[in-house]
């Protein structure tokens, strides 16, 4: 029903709340419980304020390196706000805020930007795939995911994310046909931020929309304003729907924008204009939220500064407590290559531990 | 005991492993409803429906890829590249995810899954249907490569690997697939994944080979007079069985190893480099290695020149045994 | 503006001569001199006996393996009567028709499935490209030529063509976008023979068309019956007019089907019903093509009777030299993998000329 | 002369080539308009515009392939991977297209073409941005595989890859892109592909490295007092050069063989089983090789355990030095 009314062929984009905050599709406002409003919001500020933190911390040398989110919060905290707990996510890389929401914790997250594999081992209960830095590759986990669910008739559905310069890779392709050849439970999820590094959007396909790109895989696909979290929300509820019902995948391109850096050792000056960056920054996902809910009295500035306040404490213990990990150890980097050590491996760690203790240096 | 050839003894490894674990899946391109060009999964989808043994879009990448989430929630795949030559597509989900996702995880996730994928020439065919990969899978941290030589190892290495918690590489040495027949048990049975097998001993020489030139080492074997030769069948490539390999050279001070795959930075290599940091004292003729030459397979017209048989085989025995240092 | 007419969202599939060769669409017929139609005509015989012929060698061991195209003539050889001879045709592996249409020789094309890489190397003026056996990757070069065409302000264009089966690989999307980003001069033409060996076209992916995976790439898509040598003829010409204004690559869906088996090792009884073999054998590309020959009065039976009579001559002459060609020499399997021959390639050489001189054995 | 770094050597290489040679095209992800993530390209889209030097989806196979197009349509394109673990969803195309393009068509076609891609460790980077390939890319006929240590040698490599008849895999040491300046000529000159470059002369034991390590091999003989290395920067991985490395090891009898790349079945195997078949009896010592754990390269905070340092390299030279058969 919904992406039969929205379609990218078309131009059309489904919007719910706008840039001010106002709710413009009334027909569509979800019927989201006040927790999970509240629960939306303060996942986005704190995404917010650790990007932020984060890129101080790496300008001052702590923080190894960096991808922000900053822009793309409602992207994110949508979906992940219309899932159930016993969903799966698939990461791409840029999608802080919803690993957040999904339990993933703030140390384990920026132990990873931190160089630590252990901040890609989330908590047991936690259905988190690691970042995923080769693009496009993760789509195939999630429909291998999405297989296994359907196959064992579990009731769960993977939602994985992607980037716009993602779309272009074949494993994107292979992937989404891969999925809705057999039908399975998936969201594929496209922040479409505007740009691949220094790459622009349109640069990268002359499809006009990326959302059409579900047509060659005979799936609906939907432009949804990424900025706005109802909107995000309601697109993947139906889609999720969907998947649930055995109706296959569904592909949703969140129109967003990278306000930050593509990481840290970018400069975006390079390749595009502050003003364009300004633009953007108008229709901040945060400040639109925030407004809907001080509109619906369930918040208040005052509040506000307060949990940016909490958030910001919370940030910068907790990258204490990631500081004071330190290295990783020796036996570390060599246990987990196989479930049991080979003999080779045992050697070689042994061998490096005795030129350590014939005084070699690391 | 009835007697199998190798296609068969893997076709009852993957039967039976379906029957035993539910979580066992079976994919690939053209493995379901056809059982495969070579007919190894012949069979299996009539069993076990069409949710375990499926066919596939051509598309390596997400075959492998979608196996990876698979094995992440809760199945075993055991999915068919369906020549090795095409595994390249999926070489990238290969080295940059199967292998590592349990280290990436630390351990929070691993991949019990099986790879498999008919290798080596000589069956006249188009390019790219007589590649021997193995150093593209045995350099991998992660992964294990495997290939049998025989229908009972066939058989036990695949139930090892469907078993193994960690991703296994299994190449299928297809020139062989149907060449002869040995006994087999009905039974389920492991052979252990990492543990050569030793064909024959001896005293004189070393001989080192895998998949079909296992074969071919023994008829050389019986050109040659008066060598009395050590014959190892790797069985596993990676992890590599070094205590089998230096036991013996340390015994016979001479060694040959042979496969197909191209010489330069090939498995050989690897064998001799282990054989000097661990017997080189014992060596008594610089090891040698008889090889795929440098060059793509040839087509079936030219093939012949790159086909190692028993004579050439036994020409490299006779060279190694007049070396004096 | 013929793309714009053909949707295939909407199911419409050109056509313009019908199963029973009778003009369907007569404003759309293509105004082909005469000597082109014979050519045409000549070569689609050529294809249907040669194949024929083929599977005959196999069957008695004196071909090594063969991929037939009967019954995919006209989807082959209607797209290369509307090219130019400076076009470049990039090749799968079934497009035998095309190859001869294009300046291949019969003996080449038979070398090469009698084993023999020579027969991947035709005359110097012949732009064709080699068969390619890994599925889709042939795409990209295809797009490689055009870009090249392209800079150097050559007018030529590249065609390519790609199976059924072959659009699920990652290649295709990655070699038709890069096409449509840059409006290279391709133009690509599936033919979809329903089947990707035992896989049936239903299989391997949901979408109702595979024309419209154009839509993914912003470019137009269109359905053509694949059998219909003027049909074919037409949207090639439209792509082509395209692609050398600059326009960028058009993807061309060739509805077909496959009567032989896959290749010689394939046994489709295994998989398909002997009734649906004769169900397309009633919409044959030779038949109906003759007979809109034979209406035209530029052809008769008797005429047909003789030509079969000569391309069966000729292909049992021309394999009696491919016969005769014997194996390839040991220096020729050394001498092409660099311009020259390593030393290490030298002493490989060197070293099995010596086995086989003391009496070694190939 | 003035002084390069290494990456204004390849920038000027690239420069200098496409001036000169109106078929050279430059492209990757980011390599136009921005210049490249590491800035090698720097310049060049400006210099000769949009249609010579752009920017591509990403898409590997796409760029890798569109190459072996181009390349066969007159061009000669210089891609770019961005690192060389995103080389992997090309390898299809490399292995099975750009290795055999000239192969196949029997001398009809041939490919000059240059595969660029910044390798190996020590940057404190993500995942799959450390690693060092070289085996995968040394093992396959019809390909070439420089990577130069020097700026001098950067330019001179990259200006002979492009004038390459045959295609070349040119990995840059990225960790030293620009750790220093050398001397580099304004001029256009070769520095030819498949020949070694002596470092330094000597009796004792043959040190070999290439890339990053050629330093820290140069560093560790300031270390280690009494021992008069011969080191060898290899420069071409394949096709390698026999001879620099045969008559070096004839003449020192022990060897050693650094490198990043993890070790088994790693480009060190070959140069010692060359070694065992072209120098055996002048061997005075078991050849060794210092390399890469056999595991994932670790993110930074594990990464120093893997990084080979010159004080590394001094225990093993000494260790070999103390050998005795
Ligand atoms: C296969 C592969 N090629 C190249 C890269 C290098 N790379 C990292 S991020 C990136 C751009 C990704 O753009 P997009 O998909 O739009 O995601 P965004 O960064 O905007 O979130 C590239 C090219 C990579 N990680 N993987
Ligand atoms: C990358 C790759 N994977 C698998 C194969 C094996 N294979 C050869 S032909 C074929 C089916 C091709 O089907 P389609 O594209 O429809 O072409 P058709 O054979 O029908 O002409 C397959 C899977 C291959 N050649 N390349
Ligand atoms: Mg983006
Ligand atoms: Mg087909």
């Amino acid at each position: 029903m919904l992406f039969e009314n929205y379609d990218p062929l078309k131009g059309e984009m489904l919007q719910i709340l706008d840039h001010e905050g106002k709710i413009v599709n009334d027909k569509l406002e979800p019927k989201i419980n006040k927790d999970t409003l509240i629960k939306m919001y303060r996942t986005m500020v704190l995404g917010r304020v650790a990007d932020e933190k984060a890129l101080q911390f790496q300008r001052q040398g702590r923080m190894l390196t960096y991808a922000p989110n900053i822009g793309q919060e409602a992207a994110q905290v949508g979906p992940m706000a219309a899932l159930k707990d016993n969903d799966w996510l698939v990461l791409a890389f840029r999608e802080f805020n919803a690993m957040l929401y999904k339990g993933v914790t703030l140390e384990q997250a920026f132990l990873y930007w931190y160089g630590n594999e252990r901040g890609s081992r989330y908590d047991d209960e936690v259905r988190v795939l690691p970042i995923n830095v080769p693009i496009g590759s993760q789509i195939n986990h999630a429909a291998g995911v999405a297989y296994a669910s359907k196959l064992q008739k579990k009731d769960e559905v993977a939602i994985v994310f992607i980037g716009d310069g993602g779309t272009s890779h074949g494993e994107f392709h292979e992937g989404m046909n891969f999925a809705a050849t057999f039908d399975l439970p998936m969201i594929t999820v496209i922040q479409n931020n505007q740009y691949a590094i220094s790459t622009p959007r349109h640069k990268a396909t002359k499809a006009k929309t990326l959302a059409q790109k579900a047509i060659a895989y005979g799936i609906p696909g939907i432009q949804v304003d990424g900025n706005d979290p109802l909107a995000m929300y309601v697109a993947v509820e139906a889609a999720r729907e969907r998947a649930i019902k055995g109706e296959g995948p569904t592909l949703i391109e969140a129109v967003t924008y990278r306000i930050g850096p593509h990481t840290t050792s970018d400069n975006p000056k390079l390749y595009r204009e502050d003003e364009e960056v300004e633009r953007w920054m108008k229709k901040d996902p945060i400040q639109r939220f925030k407004k809907y809910l001080i509109d619906k009295k369930l918040w208040s500035e005052k509040k506000d500064e307060a949990l940016h306040e909490e958030h910001k404490q919370n940030v910068l213990e907790t990258f204490k407590h990631v500081e004071e990990t330190g290295d990783v150890s020796l036996e570390e980097i060599f246990e987990y290559t196989y479930e049991n050590m080979t003999p080779n491996l045992v050697e070689q760690m042994e061998y490096y531990k005795e030129y350590l203790k014939q005084g070699g240096n690391e | 005991m009835p007697n199998k050839t190798i296609l068969q003894g893997i076709n009852e490894a993957l039967d039976q492993s379906m029957e035993k674990d539910k979580t066992v899946v079976v994919y690939g391109e053209d493995v379901g409803y056809e059982g495969g060009v070579f007919r190894t999964t012949a069979g299996l989808q009539k069993k076990y429906g069409e949710e375990r043994v499926f066919d596939t879009p051509i598309a390596e990448a997400a075959i492998v890829g979608s196996a990876v989430g698979m094995a992440i929630n809760g199945l075993k795949p055991v999915v068919e590249m369906q020549f090795s030559g095409f595994s390249l597509p999926a070489y990238n989900q290969i080295v940059t995810h199967v292998a590592r996702f349990r280290n990436r995880s630390r351990g929070k996730y691993h991949l019990p899954m099986v790879i498999r994928m008919p290798y080596g020439g000589g069956v006249k065919a188009l390019e790219h249907h007589s590649e021997s990969l193995e150093t593209l899978y045995a350099h991998i941290p992660g992964l294990k490569l495997v290939i049998p030589s025989t229908p009972y190892d066939a058989k036990g290495l695949m139930i090892a690997a469907i078993n193994d918690p960690d991703p296994v590489i299994f190449m299928e040495p297809k020139r062989i697939y149907r060449a002869f027949k040995q006994e087999v048990p009905d039974e389920m049975y492991e052979v252990p994944i990492g543990k050569a097998r030793m064909v024959k001993k001896g005293n004189d020489i070393t001989i080192i080979a895998w998949g079909a030139l296992v074969r071919e080492v023994e008829k050389a074997m019986d050109l040659v007079r008066n060598v009395d030769a050590e014959i190892i069948d790797l069985r596993t490539i990676s992890p590599i069985d070094q205590e089998t390999i230096i036991n013996s050279v340390k015994k016979t001070g001479r060694v040959l190893i042979v496969h197909e795959a191209v010489k330069s930075f090939g498995p050989a290599a690897e064998i001799i480099s282990l054989i000097n940091e661990k017997a080189f004292v014992y060596l008594e003729a610089a090891p040698r290695r008889l090889t795929g030459f440098d060059i793509t397979v040839p087509l079936p017209k030219g093939e012949p020149h790159f086909i190692i048989d028993p004579e050439q085989i036994a020409y490299e025995v006779k060279n190694i045994m007049a070396f004096e240092a």
